[in-house]
């Protein structure tokens, strides 16, 4: 009666990942806990719960939960699920594309190019299209710079030319051949409708009409830039949240050294 | 509330002349002034609407005519009572004659400018009436289904789409939304003419075009019945058509309308000029079709630090204020803007969110501020934003914000979702009831971070003023001391739509709405 | 150049739902839209957020975006997800089960034992196994009852028999042969491992060990109960979240009058 | 904080002095009775430890013996003693011959209960000799690597499993937090036994065992160590084995133990009687070891309304506090508990809130108060969870709480996941950051909602104080006051192993730790 019915037997380690069976972890290893939360355009009831279920379950969720239920005034519901998901993703064979460059600080960019460019760099730079969002531009490149990164313009041996925001891909363009600019930066922020896509389509297509694409560094920034992404669109290398003036200068000035482009102008 | 923070009212007394010689110095420019689409809201009262065949707004049409004719320094209102004498035609006759390009109104022989204006003036007294008559609505309105309780929860909708707009719109107001703002579609403040008819395709907001703004009250009248409670609509007069849009929102029983020459020059450079011109006459058929402004000054702390420009905020609230003044609004429609945008890793910052939102309450007692919501530091987690949101909430019903647009917890990934709104408007009910009575509650300790803060922000937003009365607003702008943004007197869009008047320029309006006709 | 680009030719109103083909709602119609928050065992970085999205791609959302993620201190990553669900559901379809009555309130209750049953209907409940929250029998059985509605002690013509909480299914039987029990209540709050259902089961089976299964009306209740699963334990029915005492009454009193049982004792 | 409330120090000192005259009378009772779970304690504090080869732990088999033998109202440290001077055999080899049945030691001739102290005090001075070093490793630790700032953030690790449960806590630590409590195992409060050795199974928590008491221990210090902030552990000196398990947690160096008889009964069914015995022991041991004990106020709130029964939480603090004192336990480790439980809904709640945890903080100046989150009303709504959360946050570092028992936004759900450990832990971080000096900084107008609210509950507490000392605290609790909940005297679990003591019982440890030897 009074045996303690513990399982001193098991009393292992808890076990150890898998890295190419990774599962969501709630409490427990492998459980595969996770929240969801949606709306769904069918008025509030046990019925609607049902349905919620089920999505989760053709989502690959077992055991799904509503563990909460509202109307949102127009018969439409909104949940909060949680269920246990079986997917599995491996790890291990995860590749993801990055700018690769080793990051120099302002100090090694200097003496970068007086060591190995021995000429001033000119970057050319935008918020382009009717995105009116100047704050990530102004981070990479104006004076101030970024939760204490300095930004292009105190570099020596950058001319940091920031055109601002709503500028036109033809005035970038026209911009970047007026001042011989080696590099050309393009901040986007608002991503709606993939206004930022079109966009940034349409300025590579310019580049390659004026048949001077290879000869300037693309570079693209902003929230929801990635390296990939930035690839895909035909752009040297793209840069996402938290960059700093160094990561992009670091880059331009190594890719440079690199290839040897044929300047804009001459 | 009665001086609880302690601020000298001589110094408040003194930032407020001060600013008032800003904006009467402004009030000398404006008043030399015209522009392109101030004469196109003249035409717009007198009943102008529609387009042509290519979707040119008949307004813009006609002003383009006088314009190229050079008689635009007479102001549109002559023109159109000039070829009512010379041709017996009614006003609508002859803008569809010149939408049809059958009469060029620049040709005419010209009348007496007294021959005009007696022509005009029952047309305008008029349009006026019209206006009236939507005002007498909502106060019908607000005396039998009356309305929620300050402050008001202002939500935006922004589907790009105007009926799926319908369907959040009144969702959120069974939900408690006491005020909808239609956002508008990206970039809308740069064109320089109002598109037309319904629209279902924008970004990130929906166009503001009258019927539009008409589908939009009709909806929300409904859902204000149906939940007895009025529901405020908001839509932005602001933009290179600000005087239009308001003109559109007087007719469409608008409640509230974002109006503020400042950000545009700052945000969307606009040419300070034409804007500062614009603002004016905007001003006057808001103050006088009872519609609450919103200024824009919550704006400058997302491009400057919220701790560091406290007072900036300040200085520009007192200049609205005044440019307000000069448009014969009311204080009770001045919905001076300011914002919850410090960092929130701040030691204490909520303290000084506190003495700001105080401080403001205290300085404008009758102004139905509006308190906009973190943005800067919202981030991808919303489960943090959510509580940003919810001390942003807890600080409005303390000091007793008035318009309180909600944050929302999504504020850095995309524009609201329905399940965003619901919670935002969650959030906000349960800190308002839970917190109601706080402000009468609570006093703050004598010389503590509270009071030194606020009479800190005061001191320096008046020297800003006194440095900006020396220097000149437009030389304060060309130097970046707001929002840290730089912009040339002669720079930016829409200068060359900016006129001075003759000294026979004719604007019934204006005499009319400055003397309060009612 | 002045062409308004709205398109005033798709001025249609906003489509309206298909039922059979219900999908998640973000901001306009089947958009899909989902919000996922998970941990992930791997460590914070590119890859991690790779990761979130493979699996994100395996639920079957499309576009998965990582809004946020974050160390979670011991290599794990927590990950805010938004994505676009590709999965539909036939919302006419869903049949749920649901406890099949007319509710009454205290008053109709009461007529209905004068009217129909003619006699004191007792009604055992406990809170069960090693359970302690008392809060949700209670509220059904104690005089008070829960937000404005009273308990069953409250009702004439019914004797309300509460044991509390922690309460074996042996002295839960024990008592409703004692007292000649019309119906069993059994709540159980804590779900954890499962152990309601090893439990609720577990009464079952000792009901059936002494052949009386068919003479009680068994109910059960609690905010993680619904009448599905109360069914598929052999329960007569299973009550949720915000019940109150007279679903349980008119549930009962219905039973009894239609399906005429044997009493335990006699 | 200096009577901000306007709270009669007449009043609170009324209060005190009958709560004091309520718990000695108890004392009385105390003083003359022991317990099974008494005994295995003194056993344990004298080194037995492991359990028989069918899983009994040794303690209880040696008191079982005695209590068979009828010897158990002399005490267990009697029959140890008189066995080694019987036997000439060490206490350890004596523990080790019973269990294996291979000694009866209630059969043996009996010495004096004088030689039998002369034998065992060496022992008892021993063992206490141990707890001080792991004392004066806390304080070492303190004094090197410093702490955490109040209010200490305080959170549940509820695996089941130890191993699981220690990588929790070490994420805890990393994520910030101050002190973990490893959620004990449904129920273990009923066992009449303390499970021994490492355990990986449990339902809603993790057993309590020594064991599982040591790996905690390490892991936390090393985290502390790495963190540069030291971790303190909590678990539970509560239900059937109280004082068996403050044993071990002055033995392990746990810091935090939740303690109160009143919780057992009411919550667990526990005979009154037995528990508040138990309750004196443990608390000896707690209070000489320099734990914080938590008493468990709160959970009344979880069964009674929060508004309405708020001065029942007060009334007990009180006689919590006097148990305390008849312990020799310091007011820096009277961890008195209460909460924020008030249905969200109440309009001003947030004040009502407030005023209950700056009354507790004023009257209670030195207690590191135990602060618990809102649970009863949290729903599955994890969103609108958070901000209950935040506003509780806000109360705490406002009212300068102690041990802030950080709440989960799916405290409705699951018991936490690592995910809402983490969140919760930023919540609870950025709050008391961006407030830290809001209490220093505010005043409470006179007479207004919140000094009322102090005042009126306080009142109530002393008539309910004087109540109980009239009706005798039995009484009081057969009546159901506390949490609603009715107990009866004679009723529920482990009377059976009360017994009166004999004139010769004898315990070495009580005059020891009573005495305070240090
Ligand atoms: C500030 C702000 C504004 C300000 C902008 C002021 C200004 N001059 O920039 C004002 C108030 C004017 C504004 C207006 C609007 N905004 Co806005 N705004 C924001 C806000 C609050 C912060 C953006 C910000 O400044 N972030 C800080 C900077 C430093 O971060 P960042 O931009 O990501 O930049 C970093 C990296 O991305 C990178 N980076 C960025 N660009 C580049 C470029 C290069 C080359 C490189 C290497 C790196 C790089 O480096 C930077 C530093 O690390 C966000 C919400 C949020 N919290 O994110 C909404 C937000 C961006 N706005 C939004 C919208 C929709 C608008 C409007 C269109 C709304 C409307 N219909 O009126 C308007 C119009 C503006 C327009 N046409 O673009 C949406 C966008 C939704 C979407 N995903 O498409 C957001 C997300 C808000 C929301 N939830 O609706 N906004
Ligand atoms: C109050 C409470 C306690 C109190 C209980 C006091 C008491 N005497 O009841 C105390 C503090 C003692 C407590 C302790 C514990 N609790 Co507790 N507790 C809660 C809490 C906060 C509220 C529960 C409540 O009272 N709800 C209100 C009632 C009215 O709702 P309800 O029970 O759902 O009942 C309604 C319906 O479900 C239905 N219903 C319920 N029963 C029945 C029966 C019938 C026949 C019918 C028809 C209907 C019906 O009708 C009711 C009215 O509408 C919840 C968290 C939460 N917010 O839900 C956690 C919670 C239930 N507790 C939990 C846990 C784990 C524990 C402990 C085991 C922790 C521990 N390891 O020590 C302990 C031990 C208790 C035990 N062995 O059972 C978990 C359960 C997790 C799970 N899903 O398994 C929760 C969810 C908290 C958490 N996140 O960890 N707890
Ligand atoms: C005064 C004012 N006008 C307009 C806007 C935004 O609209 P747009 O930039 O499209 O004019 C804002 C934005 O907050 C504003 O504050
Ligand atoms: C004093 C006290 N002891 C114990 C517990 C819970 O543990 P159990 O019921 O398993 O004893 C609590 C719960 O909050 C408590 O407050």
């Amino acid at each position: 009666m009074l045996h303690a019915d513990t399982s001193k037997a098991d009393a292992v380690a808890a076990s150890t990942v898998d890295l190419t069976k990774i599962k969501p972890y709630g409490d427990t290893l492998n459980d595969g806990m996770m929240q969801l939360s949606f709306t769904l355009p069918i008025p509030e009831g046990e019925e609607a719960n049902e349905a919620a279920k089920l999505i989760a379950k053709k989502m690959g969720l077992e055991e799904p939960a509503v563990v909460y239920s509202n109307d949102l005034g127009i018969g439409y519901t909104f949940f909060i699920l949680y269920g246990k998901c079986r997917h599995t993703v491996d790890y291990t064979a995860i590749k993801v594309p990055k700018v690769d460059v080793d990051v120099m600080n302002r100090q090694q960019c200097e003496k970068y190019i007086s060591d190995n460019i021995k000429r001033d760099v000119v970057i050319v730079g935008a918020c382009t299209g009717t995105d009116a969002h100047t704050v990530g531009i102004d981070a990479i490149m104006n004076m101030k710079g970024f939760h204490g990164h300095f930004g292009l313009e105190r570099y020596q041996g950058i001319e940091a030319i920031n055109m601002g925001s709503q500028v036109s891909n033809e005035l970038l363009v026209a911009k970047a051949i007026e001042t011989n600019a080696d590099a050309i930066l393009v901040s986007q922020i608002v991503t709606q409708k993939d206004v930022h896509i079109t966009n940034m389509t349409n300025l590579v297509e310019l580049l390659e009409a004026e048949g001077i694409r290879d000869r300037v560094i693309l570079v693209c920034g902003g929230p929801r830039i990635s390296h990939e992404i930035a690839q895909e669109l035909g752009y040297d290398a793209g840069f996402g949240p938290n960059s700093y003036a160094e990561d992009v200068a670091s880059f331009v000035l190594t890719e440079m050294a690199g290839k040897k482009r044929k300047p804009l102008l001459h | 509330m009665k001086n609880i923070l302690n601020l000298d009212p001589k110094v408040i007394e003194n930032a407020r002349s001060c600013a008032a010689r800003i904006a009467e110095s402004i009030q000398t420019f404006i008043d030399m002034h015209t522009t392109v689409s101030i004469e196109r809201t003249v035409l717009r009262l007198l009943g102008a609407d529609g387009v042509n065949d290519v979707d040119i707004p008949i307004p813009n049409i006609v002003v383009d005519i006088i314009k190229d004719g050079g008689g635009l320094t007479r102001g549109a209102a002559y023109w159109i009572g000039n070829a009512m004498i010379q041709t017996g035609l009614s006003c609508q006759e002859i803008l569809e004659k010149i939408a049809a390009d059958e009469l060029d109104i620049t040709k005419l022989s010209m009348a007496s400018t007294e021959k005009v204006q007696e022509k005009i003036l029952p047309l305008a007294v008029e349009a006026l009436e019209k206006i009236r008559n939507e005002t007498s609505k909502r106060e019908q309105y607000l005396a039998t289904i009356g309305e929620g309780r300050q402050p008001y929860l202002y939500v935006i909708i922004a589907t790009g789409n105007i009926y799926e707009d319908v369907i959040q719109a009144q969702a959120a107001a069974r939900q408690g939304a006491d005020i909808i703002a239609v956002i508008r579609t990206t970039a809308q403040s740069l064109l320089d003419y109002v598109p037309y008819g319904p629209t279902t395709e924008g970004f990130g907001g929906t166009y503001a075009t009258q019927e539009n703004f008409r589908i939009m009250r009709k909806a929300l009248d409904e859902a204000g019945e149906e939940v007895r409670r009025y529901i405020r609509l908001c839509n932005y007069s602001s933009g290179l058509c600000m005087p239009e849009i308001a003109a559109m929102g007087a007719q469409e029983r608008l409640d509230v309308m974002l109006n503020d020459a400042l950000y545009g020059i700052l945000f969307r450079d606009i040419n300070m000029k034409r804007t500062l011109v614009d603002q004016f006459f905007s001003r006057l058929i808001i103050g006088y079709s009872g519609i609450i402004f919103n200024s824009g000054e919550d704006n400058y702390l997302t491009t400057a630090d919220a701790y560091e420009e406290a007072h900036t905020v300040l200085a520009s609230q007192f200049i609205n204020e005044q440019f307000a003044v000069r448009a014969n609004i009311k204080e009770e429609q001045m919905g001076l803007g300011h914002a919850f945008e410090m960092d929130p890793d701040i030691e204490n910052g909520f303290l000084y969110e506190l003495a700001q939102a105080l401080m403001t309450r205290e300085i404008f007692p009758k102004a139905p501020l509006k308190y906009m919501p973190p943005t800067k530091f919202m981030t991808g987690n919303i489960f943090k934003g959510h509580i940003q949101d919810a001390l942003f909430n807890l600080i409005s019903v303390w000091s007793g914000q008035s318009l309180q647009l909600l944050g929302m917890l999504t504020e850095a990934i995309h524009t609201p979702h329905l399940q965003d709104r619901m919670l935002s408007i969650e959030n906000a009910k349960y800190i308002f009831n839970n917190a109601r009575d706080i402000g009468e509650e609570i006093e703050y300790k004598r010389g503590g971070i509270i009071q030194t803060r606020a009479q800190f922000v005061l001191e320096k937003a008046n020297n800003l003023l006194h440095e900006i009365e020396r220097e000149g607003l437009f030389s304060t702008i060309e130097k970046g001391k707001f929002g840290g943004v730089k912009r040339l007197r002669d720079g930016g869009k829409g200068l060359d739509g900016v006129f001075i008047k003759d000294e026979n320029y004719f604007n019934p309006f204006i005499d009319l709405m400055l003397g309060g006709v009612k």
